[in-house]
């Protein structure tokens, strides 16, 4: 297992190859790679499989430039800054997308099986709900669980009477995505990564991805991370390909250094309530760029700079909110 | 500046308000809450600056008894942090919520049902108006000792229905897969069942839950009849046990909302 | 949930009662709460149940002092300071005790799925193995699975074949200790846990317990701890009592403040040899006491300052070790 | 001080010296290694000083890829976790060696048998003499890509066995539960198989194990012959496939073992 390579964004999106399947690091509006989903978008993948544990800006955002294949996942939309995934509902309610519904605990339990060597764990999380309805087991519908994806497991969920208690548990499969993609705020040169604040779910998508890319905010020499390594998230050589792309997860939010945008990301909510929308919004902001020094240098270091964190806080104590 | 005692009077407070105190009256002291984002952060915050001050609040992205000085507009806000006791992450706080520690949860949802189902996901099921889907919904609704609803209801009839057109989260009764018969939640649950939705709060009145799992009204708010209450449900509201008015929000509490909680106004419009 | 009391060793200790089923923070002979067990053993609790992920010095004590009815862990040893348990190799071969032999993994899984709230967990680890022998099944040849005891699985493990890669998997179920005894650098006064160095699985074997007994090297601020809430364990309300005692992990290391006793330990391996020589080490260092104070106090400053913890390293730069 | 160059000869090192070295020779450049208390400590640091720069050292009790500058006596050594790259605990190491991230690891043991099964519990049987029991060598053995078994033989023929009298962790050939029927380790593992013993080095020789999971003798240490080692074997030992004598330590390890992995003589006396 060698050490990661560090290079250029394009160079590390261009490993990924369609109909691969998919996660990202994050938690909805916060510390989501949105270069990199800006670079899958601009590279045209095709037929991506999303497996992630909650959604956000990201996701919508693959779904509506018709990269993505099948969503699997809990939740999609943008917090307070747009009420729900608007291309992602859209493709739904037209069967333009195959979707798979679930819990938050069943998304995180499958890819910590991943994570664990595990073909299952189990959870009573959500019994008696309809994401549990074998009406709603959407791949199943479509055929898909015949065995011949290795991504799409036998089952969506199995009920299992376990021995010990008795009890009806439901164990779901374990999810094993081709990449992994996280932003985080430091990596080492040897790729030992550093993730300030919330870790989220990074640990467990992360160790069950065959392939990580990290898009570091910084990266910063090894031996500074080593010091303390109680507070470091992961040895390099779980580690593929580092990029280090400064506000890399803008229009996100970073912990202890800027927040999320969200003028910016209810615009773009706002544009997906049609295609159309949508469209006009990714030629502008994607396809109009060249690359994400271009993006940052349209939005402008009067933008950015608003958004930057108070270091006592890790967050921002000038922004306009109310 | 002295803050008067005692209780606002119509007019003296918005809808919003008396929704925040009457969910912040849900808390005892010391329990350990998980609340999302919103008006269940105003809650939360309101009663541990009043009747429950060693109540402990969780977010689901794994910030743990935080003290914001500002208030957060989502769970993985960098502000829920702020003097937190544990900030890891989403495994640490489910697995908490599996085993039976949190005692009080809030949520919200498109629709809510005579038995406390939530729906989340579509509106209409699968086929109708497809919504954020679950999140951590279900999981909180399914293992917290109680869950506290907050729901608008004045014209939104529809949210207030016999059934959910889609269960994303369980209530009282539910069915049991795959055999689809509908049994009482305990039933399916067994040895992780912890207990159930407890109260709906709208901005016309608080419901709770009969031993047989049924929704019935509490107290109505002022401004408002039983029946305006019941008429506004699509299903046969039982009003017979209602204990009177909603008490209105203190003139302390209104203060701690408007200028110690959230003085940016970005919940309190 | 109220906040945890701050009490004294004896009273905290004394909470616990004759057959309650015990785990401990810790590894082998690195931060162990080795003033509790002298405590335990002042206290003459009997009938304890052990589960735990590995032993060490401070379960062999406990076996040898009679408090142990059922030793459930993987291990017993005391590192380069003693080959192996001495009370409990000797208490095993004169069928003295009962024993339940585990792999690390399975009693981590135990432990875990009792803080995860499941009925068991899944492992591929040791199968094949004598572990699972049925034949080594001793808490069943004892008939002890009969269900009247809570903290005894009804199996040892079952053998699973899961449903979705059709492979033969190991279910082992959930231990919930009645009490877990944990040393620690910090602890605030609202109970936030700070450990610093190797978690080890304290995290997972505090949440399996009912009860939590924190032993904190110092009791600090809790403002102090909530400036980093990453690099804090567990919050307060997990925590039933905490005792502020300094050096209590003596003879075993606590990281950054000081290193094990070695020559400590190795007397007391060496007196382990007969049931005599423990009794009469037992009579010399915890009954010839009268509390940990005095037990200091006869260590004496020289030999406790000489494993002291160079702050840049974590670790004594000047103990002989060769 | 200039080193010299080239092999040390019979009487220049140390039976240690040549157990360390042989150990150190398995791993290759930037493989993940296990590795336990005494000998496997220094095998993989003499290995990093050498041919393997890259390979990282994972101990058990959680501490990942650390740089240690004092040799640590125990997996829990602050010492191991100076300069890591992650210290958590042992649910990360033993996830990540269970999903197959693990590609060698360091095990002693009392006693070894023809197909590499290992005996740290009983000597003799449960009736027997009781010793440590697995920590974590059955889970390192029964998970690890290849494992390799550090063992002493001169005057300990005992330990070199048929079948080891109890099975703390599985080799080559194993019982299926419950039925006890033997069969590969491949055929009870299914996907979680990784692999398997690849070599057990003892101060003899250097042994490895065939298509059928049996072990035979690879080389024999300088001073032996290879009758030496198969009459130091409680079973036939096959020693048709044997290449030569063990190469010695060179003057490069031997003076990384005294002088900078282990200048306090703690393992190496």
């Amino acid at each position: 297992m060698a050490r990661p390579k560090i290079v250029s964004l394009s160079e590390a999106i261009g490993q990924i190859q369609n109909g691969d399947m998919l996660t990202f690091g994050g938690f909805t509006v916060w510390r989501r790679p949105m270069a990199a989903i800006y670079e899958l978008i601009r590279q045209k993948k095709r037929n991506l499989h999303l497996v992630e544990v909650n959604g956000g800006t990201h996701d919508d955002m693959l779904v509506g430039a018709g990269c993505v294949e099948i969503w699997e996942s809990s939740w999609s939309g943008h917090e307070l800054y747009g009420k729900f995934g608007g291309n992602l509902a859209r493709k739904i309610e037209k069967n333009e997308i195959l979707y798979e519904d679930w819990a938050h605990i069943h998304v995180l339990n499958r890819l910590t099986a991943g994570a664990k060597g595990l073909p299952f764990l189990p959870t009573y999380s959500a019994m008696g709900s309809d994401i549990l309805n074998p009406e709603n087991d959407n791949l199943g519908k479509a055929g898909l669980r015949d065995g011949s994806n290795p991504h799409i497991g036998k089952y969506k969920y199995v009920i299992y009477k376990e021995p010990f208690t008795h009890s009806e548990i439901v164990l779901v499969p374990a999810a094993k995505p081709d990449w992994c993609i996280t932003h985080v705020q430091m990596a080492g040169k040897e790729g030992t990564v550093r993730v300030e604040g919330l870790k989220f779910s990074d640990q467990e998508v992360i160790k069950a991805s065959k392939h990580n890319i990290i898009i570091a905010e910084q990266v910063v020499p090894e031996e500074y991370l080593r010091r303390e390594p109680t507070q470091n998230m992961l040895p390099g050589y779980l580690v593929d390909y580092i990029v280090e792309l400064p506000w890399g997860a803008h229009p996100t939010g970073l912990f202890g250094a800027y927040e999320p945008d969200g003028p910016f990301i209810n615009n773009f909510f706002n544009a997906t309530r049609t295609q159309e929308g949508f469209d006009q919004w990714a030629e502008e902001w994607i396809f109009g760029v060249k690359d994400f020094q271009e993006y940052l240098s349209k939005l402008g270091i009067t933008r950015l700079e608003a958004l930057r964190a108070n270091p006592s806080l890790g967050y921002s104590s000038t922004l306009k909110r109310g | 500046m002295e803050v008067k005692k005692g209780n606002s009077k119509i007019g003296e407070f918005k809808p919003i308000d008396l929704l925040a105190c009457a969910a912040a009256r849900e808390v005892r002291d010391g329990e350990i809450v998980f609340a999302g984002t919103g008006l269940p952060m105003l809650a939360i915050m309101l009663a541990q600056h009043t009747q429950a001050p060693t109540s402990v609040c969780i977010y689901e992205s794994g910030s743990i008894d935080g003290r914001p000085i500002d208030l957060p507009t989502s769970v993985a806000d960098a502000r829920c942090s702020y003097q937190a006791a544990v900030a890891h992450g989403l495994t640490d706080v489910f697995e908490q919520l599996q085993s039976g520690k949190v005692d009080l949860a809030y949520l919200g949802g498109a629709e809510v049902d005579l038995y406390g189902n939530i729906n989340t996901t579509f509106m209409g099921g699968p086929t109708g108006k497809r919504l954020t889907g679950s999140g951590g919904n279900t999981d909180i609704h399914s293992l917290a000792k109680r869950s506290v609803l907050i729901m608008p209801q004045i014209n939104q009839k529809r949210r207030f229905v016999e059934r959910v057109s889609y269960i994303t989260s369980p209530g009282w009764r539910i069915p049991h897969w795959p055999d689809q018969e509908w049994v009482p939640k305990q039933e399916v649950y067994g040895p992780a069942f912890h207990g159930g939705p407890a109260a709906v709060i709208s901005d016309m009145g608080v419901y709770r839950f009969d031993e047989n799992g049924k929704m019935y009204l509490d107290t109505f708010h002022p401004g408002f009849t039983p029946e305006d209450c019941r008429d506004n449900c699509c299903f046969e509201l039982n009003i017979s046990r209602v204990k009177g008015e909603t008490i209105t929000p203190t003139y302390e509490e209104l203060d701690l909302l408007r200028n110690t909680i959230d003085p940016e106004g970005i919940i309190i419009k």
